[in-house]
């Protein structure tokens, strides 16, 4: 970066992009290498590849640590499935919508169901603490800001994997858990998991990339969109959520409608 | 007889230090212990009152038969409670002031209340003219006056025998005089003592017997002026003459 | 990119959950004391069997991680408590509370520091001292507890407040698992808009503040008690 | 799982941990010891500028300190113009370790040489050494050895601190723990983690046991 | 004269302990120096090398003259390299072996080679028959041992004047002669001392002359016979009934 500015000419030409994700979110991102793996490790090898003009330093780090490094401006870009929030969009630039999650409510077998989130606060069922940096923490509490009558309780913890989350759920500790279904399956097949019953769909969410709010990061920002339009146009991103989703959340009810709906709130 | 220990045996590890030891000791006795450092003198009054365990050997103290290789701990209680020490230190608590110094083995050692613990330790102090530091700690004492604390506590305790580990070696010259006047005080008392010492003016002045301690053994026993004016034994004679400054 | 208005709208928040810092400290440094006493009579007794197996599990508390221990207890203690089941033994293996798991793993680590700290408070008391208790005819207990106790807690205070600021800042680490506690609190707060820097900042400067008030009370109070205790600044 | 994977996996980590250790230790060494020597300077203003060092670190948990040391040092130097944001994780893991643990050590050495007997100094300037002469020679070694047993304690606090470095990412032990137990969606955690334990312990004990031998060595130099 | 030093005083806070001290030495004599506790004779040998730094005063050393109030670093150096002292609690460096006490000063107070200077401290070594203890640790030592190495470490660099505080008070009794026993050897060599102790027959046996000191003040000074058999003041008299141990 230092020679760059030091040449502007070449500045110009090619800009380093220092890209941030969470080292804990199966099958999303985790490390791999130096680097992101997972699906937004491919996305952002798509990107880098189709933007000539820059080049993406990537590196994984606990999610916080991520945030911090982003409002530091260690970061350009943070990675992940992350959902819309108000705040965000105010604190960070942000992309248009780069994939779609599938929300599924997840119990016990032969335990108490669940099929909506009311039926969480209705059947006072127990939800499995959920990490305070997770987009699923927000996501209920907005839900409960809307909905003060069928609140849900709701406890915060630090990074856990959805491994051990779901234990939890297997061992009768909690009764219900809320996950994307891509970060539920992986743990369907293993032994704790064959103990666990899945719901259906009870909605879906957009991820965006945040970005540190900077000039640079602007122009950047318009790149990024221009190329997911075009990526979502020819099935990349498709292509890349039945690998990793382990489902074709773009086929779901209402994905239409939903994908990119908050990108220009 | 007081006390009359018999072949009393002690080793640390593979080091004999106490190969034997005959000592008798008559009520009203002052018995003085001289010997070269290393020679066993401490472990032998640290034997009397068990501090230290001996390996074998008899004691008979106030008619009570002990075998010393395996006491009893009532046997040992009891005769730490007929007898007191002197440490070269001192050794005051260092958490107690000079009245609760002399209080404390009043009180915990013989079970007396705490107003007459604190009666007694008050004319003992008065009697050696320190009452004035009753509240005093050991640390703002000077040495001579917490040797002279030391004294009373244990004489407080009005013990068959009090053991002096050279009492006056760790002090200033001229406060070494106060500390031998309060011992000969008590000798002309009447208190059994045995003394530790390298103080050889207090030796001929007060003891009743001397005995010369070397290699864990007794070498030589007698009045102070057989063992000083006409020493028998040739190791005697030399350490003698060695503390005699002359060179 | 700071926003002072959020760091300064967040830091009561923070500060109103210091308590639980401070709880689970207090807590940890309570029963860590308690069993350190146990452990430290059975060490220097050189209780048989009981001794050499209580040094080998002290040395390895004090060897590892207390995130890595905090996890282990965090996992392991419900499949004990299952495996107890199974032997018959009514246990609830669903119900281990966070705060249950972090008050173990702390006091645990709690009681291996300060047990070594008080071993070594306990030699820097003069032995002489309990010779000289014994011979004015005082029980070897009360020796102990008359003499060389008192002695001994003068000693031990500056390593025991040093292991107690440990603790406090250790503490930092429970969020892992759950309990909303300082940094737990600033996670939380940031979440909602990604904001981390402000409530971080508000975390250090609560922690700083709580440890050097923690640091002054134990200072005042080793003068305190070494005045009373040897009459003395320092002893010699 | 196999044991041996398990082992194999988080030894991978151990290049990363010991690297972190070894080198935070010499530059909290260095920190400490010029820290002690501001301390102990007549000079009202060095000495509470160290004073302030202490008193901010020793309340700062180290999570945070490393925290401040990956994302605070580089908007320091953006300050200045340089921009050290590309450096090496392990670069600021250090500074973050350095910094905490060099209050530790400042304290360890400036008792240490507090309790050096003062005797000692001047029977060195009886004998016609200078002050800086009496210092290398007699008083610095003497601090050392009545230091050593702290700063084995404070060497085996950094073991364990080096675990932290978990919040930026950097791939230790812990990291490689963490990472295979959510390959494993968390399946074999327990396993895991108590094998993690195991491995800081034994580093722990090959430190106990190196500074075991080398009190032997100086077991008749007693301070 | 060796040695002049002319009206030096010393306080510590407010309280003056030193109150103007006059003293000459010439090449060869012994003084020592006897006086109680805390009159302040360690302050003067740790003014006289430096380790303590006068308020106001001169001196004047092998013709060199000194404002004591205000002195170079070379100067002190200097002194110090022409002085050497022996402490009452031996001071040998406790991380250096026997022989490297000695060597120590030789090489970095007087720049000699390494091998140089072993060779010199080697034959010290043996000249006091201590050879065999060459790679002892002071820990590894007996005090009389220790101290004796201390005398070693102090005249094996040739210095114009040996300053001993107390040599043989932390010593067991029988081990002050051989100590005392080395410095007679090394006054009879015609080495220049000043000796501050309470050993009175060797004031009265090496001693060219006695110092009396009390409360920061030269009370007396005279020859052996002069200051013991018939001293002038009522404080050297009472010190020195104090010291005669009889009670
Ligand atoms: N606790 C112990 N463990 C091992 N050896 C010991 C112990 N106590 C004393 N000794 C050894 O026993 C021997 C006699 O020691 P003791 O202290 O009784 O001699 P002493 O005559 O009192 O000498 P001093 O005049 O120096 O006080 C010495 O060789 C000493 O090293
Ligand atoms: N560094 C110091 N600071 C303050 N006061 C001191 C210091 N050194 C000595 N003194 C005081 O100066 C006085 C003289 O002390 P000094 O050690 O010279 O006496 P001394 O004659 O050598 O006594 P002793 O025979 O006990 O060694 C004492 O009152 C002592 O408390
Ligand atoms: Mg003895
Ligand atoms: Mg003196």
């Amino acid at each position: 970066l230092k020679n760059n500015e030091k040449t502007p000419v070449q500045a110009a030409k090619v800009q380093t992009i220092n890209v941030a994700a969470p080292n804990n979110n199966r099958p999303y991102t985790y490390p791999k290498g130096s680097g992101i793996g997972g699906y937004y490790g491919d996305l952002l090898k798509q990107i880098d590849k189709d933007l000539p003009q820059y080049k993406f330093n990537e590196t994984t780090t606990s999610q916080n640590s991520v945030f911090v490094g982003l409002q530091s401006g260690k970061y350009d870009v943070a990675a992940s499935n992350w959902w819309y929030s108000k705040d965000r969009f105010k604190t960070y630039l942000h992309s248009d919508s780069n994939a779609l999650d599938d929300l599924r409510l997840v119990t016990k077998k032969g335990g108490k169901t669940a099929n909506s989130l009311e039926d969480i606060s209705k059947k006072k069922l127990k939800l499995v603490p959920i990490s305070t940096d997770d987009a699923r923490y927000s996501f209920i509490e907005t839900y409960n800001q809307q909905n003060k009558k069928h609140k849900i309780s709701l406890e915060g913890i630090g990074d856990q994997s959805a491994g051990d989350a779901l234990k939890e759920v297997s061992n009768g500790k909690y009764d219900v858990a809320i996950y994307p279904y891509a970060a539920y399956k992986p743990v369907a097949n293993k032994a704790e998991g064959k103990k666990l019953v899945v719901s259906k769909s009870i909605g879906l969410e957009n991820s965006y990339f945040l970005l540190n709010k900077n000039s640079k990061n602007k122009a950047l920002v318009k790149a990024i969109n221009n190329d997911l339009k075009k990526l979502k146009a020819n099935g990349y991103l498709e292509k890349i959520t039945k690998k990793y989703l382990y489902e074709d959340t773009f086929k779901l009810a209402n994905a239409n409608k939903t994908f990119n709906s908050e990108a220009h709130k | 007889m007081l006390l009359e220990i018999k072949s009393l045996k002690k080793k640390f590890a593979n080091n004999t230090v106490l190969k034997g030891i005959n000592l008798s000791i008559k009520a009203g006795e002052v018995v003085v212990i001289i010997g070269p450092s290393g020679s066993g003198k401490t472990t032998l009054l640290r034997n009397i009152n068990f501090l230290e365990q001996a390996d074998s050997g008899t004691m008979v103290f106030k008619d009570k038969q002990l075998n010393l290789a395996n006491l009893s701990n009532e046997e040992i209680l009891w005769v730490r409670r007929h007898t007191a020490m002197v440490f070269q230190n001192y050794n005051l608590f260092k958490n107690k002031t000079a009245i609760e110094n002399i209080s404390e083995g009043l009180i915990f050692g013989q079970n007396r209340s705490k107003k007459d613990a604190l009666q007694l330790a008050k004319k003992a102090l008065d009697s050696v003219g320190l009452l004035d530091k009753q509240d005093f700690y050991p640390a703002q004492l000077s040495g001579g006056q917490q040797q002279r604390i030391g004294i009373v506590r244990a004489t407080v305790l009005n013990p068959d025998i009090v053991l002096f580990d050279e009492p006056t070696s760790a002090l200033d010259p001229e406060l070494v005089g106060t500390v031998l006047y309060d011992m000969k005080q008590l000798a002309d008392q009447g208190q059994t003592m045995i003394v530790v010492t390298h103080q050889m003016s207090f030796a001929r002045n007060v003891a009743s017997r001397v005995v010369f301690f070397a290699d864990g053994e007794i070498i030589e026993t007698g009045t102070p002026s057989e063992v000083f004016d006409h020493p028998k034994n040739k190791r005697t004679k030399q350490f003698l003459s060695a503390i005699a400054e002359d060179y | 990119m700071f926003d002072s208005n959020f760091a300064i709208q967040s830091f009561p928040k923070i500060l109103a959950v210091a308590p639980m810092t401070i709880y689970l400290s207090i807590i940890a440094a309570i029963i860590g004391l308690i069993l350190a006493v146990l452990i430290a009579v059975v060490r220097e007794r050189k209780v048989p069997v009981l001794s050499p197996i209580i040094g080998i599990i002290v040395s390895f508390i004090r060897g590892t991680p207390i995130i890595v221990q905090m996890y282990v207890v965090y996992y392991g203690l419900p499949q004990l408590l299952i495996a107890l089941q199974k032997w018959g033994i009514s246990t609830n293996s669903s119900g281990v509370p966070a705060i249950m798991v972090a008050i173990t793993a702390y006091s645990l680590n709690a009681a291996s520091n300060i047990s070594e700290s008080i071993r070594s408070a306990y030699h820097s008391v003069d032995y002489k001292q309990y010779e000289a208790a014994i011979s004015v005819g005082m029980t070897p207990v009360k020796a102990m507890t008359r003499i060389i106790v008192p002695q001994l807690i003068a000693n031990l205070i500056p390593n025991f407040s040093n292991i107690f600021i440990d603790l406090i800042k250790d503490t930092a680490l429970v969020y892992n698992i759950g309990i909303v506690e300082i940094m737990a609190k600033a996670n939380i707060i940031s979440s909602v808009g990604f904001k981390y820097i402000e409530t971080y900042l508000d975390a250090l400067i609560i922690y700083i503040i709580i440890c050097w008030i923690f640091a002054k009370l134990f200072q005042i109070s080793e003068v305190i008690i070494r005045r009373r205790v040897f009459a003395t600044q320092r002893i010699n | 799982m196999k044991v041996s994977k398990v082992i194999v996996t988080l030894l991978n980590g151990l290049p990363e941990t010991l690297s972190l250790l070894i080198a935070s230790f010499f530059f909290a060494s260095l920190i400490g010891l010029g820290m002690a020597w501001l301390y102990l300077r007549k000079n009202p203003i060095l000495s509470a500028l160290a004073k302030f060092y202490l008193g901010i670190v020793r309340g700062t948990p180290p999570l945070l300190m490393l925290l401040l040391s990956y994302f605070g040092l580089p908007k320091l130097f953006t300050l200045v113009g340089i921009n050290i944001n590309d450096w090496a994780k392990i670069f600021f893991g250090i500074v973050g370790l350095s910094i905490g643990w060099g209050a530790y050590l400042e304290e360890a050495f400036r008792s240490a040489y507090l309790s050096v007997d003062k005797g000692q100094y001047e029977a060195a300037l009886s004998v016609g050494m200078d002050a800086k002469h009496a210092f290398f020679q007699i008083l610095m070694p003497q601090t050392f050895l009545i230091a050593l047993p702290n700063i084995e304690n404070l060497l085996i606090g950094l073991v364990k601190a080096t675990s932290l470095v978990y919040v930026m990412g950097m791939v230790d032990m812990y990291s490689e723990a963490t990472d295979l137990s959510n390959q494993n969606q968390g399946i074999y955690q327990l396993e895991i983690f108590i094998i993690l334990a195991l491995l800081y312990w034994l580093i722990v004990l090959l430190i106990e046991w190196v500074f075991r031998m080398f009190h032997r060595y100086y077991r008749y130099v007693e301070i």
